[in-house]
């Protein structure tokens, strides 16, 4: 192996000790930053060969190039079901998870709205969805709303365009709804 | 007057005559009316006069009825559950899974030993707690002449630890509480413990206590460094 | 490719999403329900396989065998200087980390004297590192009793074996508590 390869075969797997140790999206900068390149162009060009290298190898991990050059590592969705239980990390229930679709879905919404619609347990799944950051609250006109928030964005590898990011939402929960048995 | 009374109808006298006014039966509060006790005494006094007046037993039997259901409506009123609230109905789509991503976090050892020294300082004033815990002021079932005699003990005790700081800042100033009773047997640091909060309460003095180092500290006298509304002991977050 | 060939290339994703997302060594019986297989030995063959690809692959990461039939999946300690801060997430805010601390050196310890020394708000902490699998109840006599788990000691790269741990615990405690007058 040339020396080029070799360097190269390095730096690709330092973006990807990276991406898994950091579990957030991260941008082009701080990837930069771990190659230790000033070159933007440069990062780029090697995320592309990861992320490429990802689809083919096709294991249960996968890349995500999230808006705004940021590109993140995560298990995929078929898998996650599977798995669940081995996080050492209280994630939320389906409760809250699912006040949390309903704020996607609709949002900008009003919390009134949402206790009419999910019950007065959904205060409680607001608070937590709010400490979390995955919902933030804000000023529209007289009243006050509830959307989500870039984080949330970025956790789903949605969007933060909220027109853009509703019609993927419905797209998925399309999906979703396929696999439910209907009422 | 009481002549005409006596012609009447013995069923038009009171508390019969209820029976017979229609107009005045339906604005009653039906719970108030015993018809029970209004009937056995509508048949006594016919058995009395000998002469069955089946016109009237139609009217009383009639209004007795009216009584009833009046009262078995309200019964109902009362018992029908409230209607449910109207739920308001909108698609709610199912819930979106958050995709699992590895993460390493940052705490390591150090971090847990670097906070057990806190912790182990806690553990030995939850002992303190304790002590302060088990009841101080006598029981309210005690008689108040002893509760009196309590709380003029307890003044004279604050005055005395009062004018004791004054000495220590000489007017005014911020004493250490590990200085106060530096030297003093566990139960009376305990008691200087207690009557600071007593002169905190009073307004006398004012506390606060360090988060990291867990040092209480006293002011005593008017400082004038920041307004403090409040003389709060804090507690550990 | 055949169905044998897809079952047992999903089966390998599974065991890769498995130890990724867990972060910490995972026991064959863990490996063996993800697999939701009853065989063992189906399960360390797996494992053998997908480690020998982790080899062949030469990235970032890699999957280690430990004693007793451990797995777990790592960032390669020759990347670990170079990427560390992007760590910057703590396991737990302070207040848990200290009632985390109290429990791991007084252990067993029961829960009503951790509130005792820790206070009120420690009922929420015994809570959240019980979810997060860091503390467990066990019945000591006729009194239940707070211990560390495995977890713990992984995480914190301690032995498992109990003693050794509380000699270790108390060890690194005894110097780090060297200055101070002992309880």
């Amino acid at each position: 192996m040339s020396d080029a390869e070799e360097k190269k075969l390095h730096n690709l797997s330092l973006l990807e000790a990276a991406l898994y140790v950091a579990g957030r999206p991260l941008d082009i900068n701080e990837l930069r930053s771990v190659l230790t390149t000033r070159s933007k162009k440069k990062a780029e060009q090697l995320m592309e060969v990861l992320t490429e290298e990802y689809v083919a190898r096709n294991t249960a991990m996968e890349i995500l190039r999230l808006k705004d050059e940021r590109y993140v590592m995560q298990v995929k969705s078929e898998f996650t079901p599977l798995i669940k239980r081995l996080v050492n990390r209280p994630l939320l229930s389906a409760g809250p998870l699912k006040t949390l679709s309903y704020i996607a879905y609709r949002q900008p919404i009003t919390s009134k709205r949402v206790i009419e619609v999910r019950g007065q347990h959904a205060y409680g799944h607001v608070k937590l969805l709010k400490d979390m950051g995955l919902v933030a609250t804000e000023r529209n006109g007289r009243s006050i709303v509830l959307k989500t928030t870039d984080y949330f964005a970025d956790y789903f590898g949605l969007t933060m365009d909220m027109t853009t990011m509703k019609r993927d939402l419905k797209r998925i929960f399309g999906e979703a709804l396929k696999d439910e048995p209907q009422p | 007057m009481t002549e005409t009374m006596t012609r009447r109808p013995f069923y038009l006298r009171p508390p019969i005559n209820i029976l017979f006014d229609i107009n005045r039966l339906e604005k009653l509060t039906p719970w108030n009316v015993n018809i029970a006790f209004l009937l056995r005494q509508f048949l006594s006094e016919m058995e009395h006069n000998g002469k069955v007046d089946f016109r009237a037993s139609g009217v009383a039997l009639d209004s007795s009825a009216l009584i009833y259901l009046m009262k078995s409506k309200l019964l109902l009123t009362l018992q029908e559950p409230p209607a449910p609230p109207k739920m308001p109905t909108d698609f709610v789509p199912p819930p979106l899974f958050l995709p699992l991503r590895h993460e390493l976090t940052s705490t390591t050892i150090q971090h847990l030993l670097a906070v057990l020294d806190e912790v182990l300082k806690g553990e030995k004033l939850a002992a303190i707690d304790r002590v302060v815990a088990q009841p101080v002021l006598p029981q309210a079932s005690d008689l108040m002449p002893q509760f009196d005699k309590f709380m003029a003990e307890l003044e004279s005790q604050m005055d005395k630890l009062y004018a004791h700081l004054l000495d220590l800042v000489k007017g005014a100033g911020i004493i250490q509480f590990t200085n106060l009773i530096k030297g003093l047997p566990r139960i009376e640091a305990v008691r200087a413990f207690i009557l600071l909060l007593f002169l905190a309460q009073d307004g006398l003095i004012l506390l606060w206590q360090d988060e990291e180092t867990e040092e209480i500290y006293i002011t005593v006298g008017n400082l004038k460094i920041g307004k403090q509304p409040n003389a709060k002991l804090e507690s550990e977050s």
